[in-house]
């Protein structure tokens, strides 16, 4: 299976992967449109019809979708990409167009070596020694025991650390936004969800939106809101402390 | 004064270019000009005029052998002609065969020159162990030490194996792949605009 | 009724003995006429009558390769005029340096005492196959048992040819390595500890 000729049949796109990868490097389709979850359908259900798993196209197709996640993810928090990564935007988009260049190029080369190899298919040629040579003896020059140990030294040597950042999307951590509502409900008894988070980023206020339903699964607030897009407010639910503690400190662990 | 040489009856270079056709007939790899005019004990230069006449002599069509100058050498192989009955002898050529993850794999350490098993998983977006372990077998690549010299990842090149299969004369044969090199850079001005933009 | 075969302008032996040549080439161990005939997909006796074409067109003296039959079949050689050349090609200066894979796992198996494949690509990081085959064909180690006794992977040690290339009476002359472990238990663990982090 050659994940970048999955045919896909989006709203905005009709055509293979690798079209789409093109178009959206080339800002000729904006990512923001593309539904990113109807390509993991479309790939699931391919995948589906061939009989065995094929490992292969599942590591390649993951990470063309986490490239499409992390490109979609910049475009809908515009102007904070700075202070998600420690790279700076035009770093950012230098480095993931230097990664998907080289890919290309990779993919580039092995198409002319696969033409190369089918035209030089004929050429037949003899690998290894010939039938009747006597066997050739090439003897070892007398060699320095330093040589073994400053190899087994740099066996032993501490390997460097390799620098993932320029993937990461960092998300403020939402076991902040969770102690941050605990407290303020032991104050006030309600209080409006926008007017808390009302000074943060955008992806600061998601997080805190999280904490919000993660403590309503808890039964220690209610949501409501009267209509869409109306304002959202939270209530404090009256519990028995211990239960409430207890939950309290799976939180802690879980979110450590 | 160069008597002793007239007492030779046969051509000198007809001599010659039998004893490079010996050579040529063991070795297990392309020679070069310079290890047959060692192993010859001549010149390099008259080596090269010798290989001409030894060109000759198995010109595709005249014989099933072909002299052909690949992988930095020169090596006898089969005629293309011939290559039906050549399969049919080694029913299953090893090196014919790979996939599209060991081609790609080989594109990238060829062109990249010694590189690690994390850089080509860098490259290609998934993890490299496979497809490196297939070509070392086949012989297409080997290892060219460690990254940074230190206790690093191990590194990998191509090999003559490589080079003779593909039938390049060197690496250097290699077509540039500047058309996509050209469109990277269009896309990297791209993402820098709208990066402006954005921080702006 | 002959009459279409008459428009092969070429004698058909004269074709099939360049397909011998070609097979003859290629192949590394000598080949039957039953071989020459399966692969050229003719006939016995023909391939014999080529062959004998073969064999007048590289009669010793005109050429430097000579076709000879030898118990397995037929295969090409060097001619014997040719001899001193061919020995000059092989016999080789002394290598100076073992390739750094080869190296790295002879420290490993001189330091660690016998240790198994598996257990020197794991300190290595990638697989151990023909870094082992190399030294083992150098005779610098040779196997010593298996891993928890007979169903286990064959361990390997250091020759004694081993300790006169390295100029050691024995391996208790190593060179010190106390600043990576005080005895090879010691170093085993930290070879294994870094190999872990840099396969992480």
């Amino acid at each position: 299976m050659i994940v970048r000729e999955l045919e896909l049949d989006l709203d905005v796109f009709e055509g293979p992967f690798d079209l789409l990868l093109a178009l959206v490097l080339k800002e000729e389709l904006d990512l923001r449109d593309v539904d990113l979850a109807g390509i993991v359908t479309a790939f699931l259900e391919r995948l589906a019809e061939r009989e065995e798993l094929d490992l292969e196209a599942c590591g390649e197709f993951l990470v063309l979708i986490a490239a499409l996640l992390e490109l979609k993810a910049r475009a809908l928090f515009p102007g904070e990409s700075a202070e998600l990564a420690e790279l700076e935007p035009e770093e950012a988009a230098e480095e993931l167009a230097r990664r998907l260049a080289e890919y290309r190029r990779a993919k580039e080369a092995a198409a002319w070596l696969r033409e190369r190899l089918l035209s030089e298919g004929g050429r037949f040629f003899r690998v290894g020694p010939a039938p009747l040579t006597p066997k050739a003896e090439t003897p070892l020059a007398p060699q320095d025991p330093a040589g073994l140990a400053g190899a087994l030294r740099l066996l032993a040597e501490e390997p460097a650390d390799v620098s993932l950042s320029h993937m990461a999307l960092r998300f403020p951590p939402v076991s902040q936004f969770l102690e941050r509502f605990r407290a303020l409900l032991t104050r006030r008894s309600r209080f409006d969800f926008e007017t808390e988070v009302g000074g943060l980023t955008r992806l600061e206020q998601a997080s805190a939106f999280l904490a919000v339903l993660e403590l309503r699964r808890a039964g220690e607030l209610a949501i409501d809101q009267a209509a869409p897009f109306a304002p959202i407010r939270i209530t404090r639910m009256a519990q028995e402390k211990t239960a409430q503690q207890e939950r309290t400190a799976a939180w802690t662990v879980r979110s450590a | 004064m160069d008597r002793p040489l007239r007492l030779i009856p046969t051509d000198p270079l007809d001599k010659l270019a039998r004893t490079l056709e010996a050579l040529l007939v063991v070795a297990s790899a392309p020679l070069s000009a310079e290890e047959l005019a060692a192993a010859s004990e001549d010149d390099t230069e008259r080596v090269e005029d010798a290989l001409r006449l030894v060109a000759e002599r198995f010109a595709d069509g005249r014989s099933g052998i072909v002299l052909e100058h690949v992988a930095g050498g020169w090596a006898f192989r089969a005629g293309r002609e011939e290559a039906a009955a050549c399969a049919r002898l080694f029913e299953r050529p090893a090196q014919r065969n790979l996939s599209p993850a060991a081609l790609e794999t080989l594109a990238i350490v060829a062109y990249l020159g010694p590189c690690s098993r994390p850089d080509i998983a860098r490259i290609r977006g998934v993890a490299a162990e496979s497809a490196v372990a297939n070509l070392l077998e086949r012989g297409l690549i080997n290892e060219a030490g460690r990254d940074n010299g230190a206790g690093g990842a191990v590194r990998y090149r191509t090999t003559p194996l490589f080079e003779r299969v593909f039938g390049l004369e060197s690496l250097s044969e290699l077509p540039r792949l500047d058309d996509v090199g050209a469109d990277a850079a269009e896309i990297r001005d791209r993402l820098h605009a709208v990066a402006e933009k954005r921080s702006a």
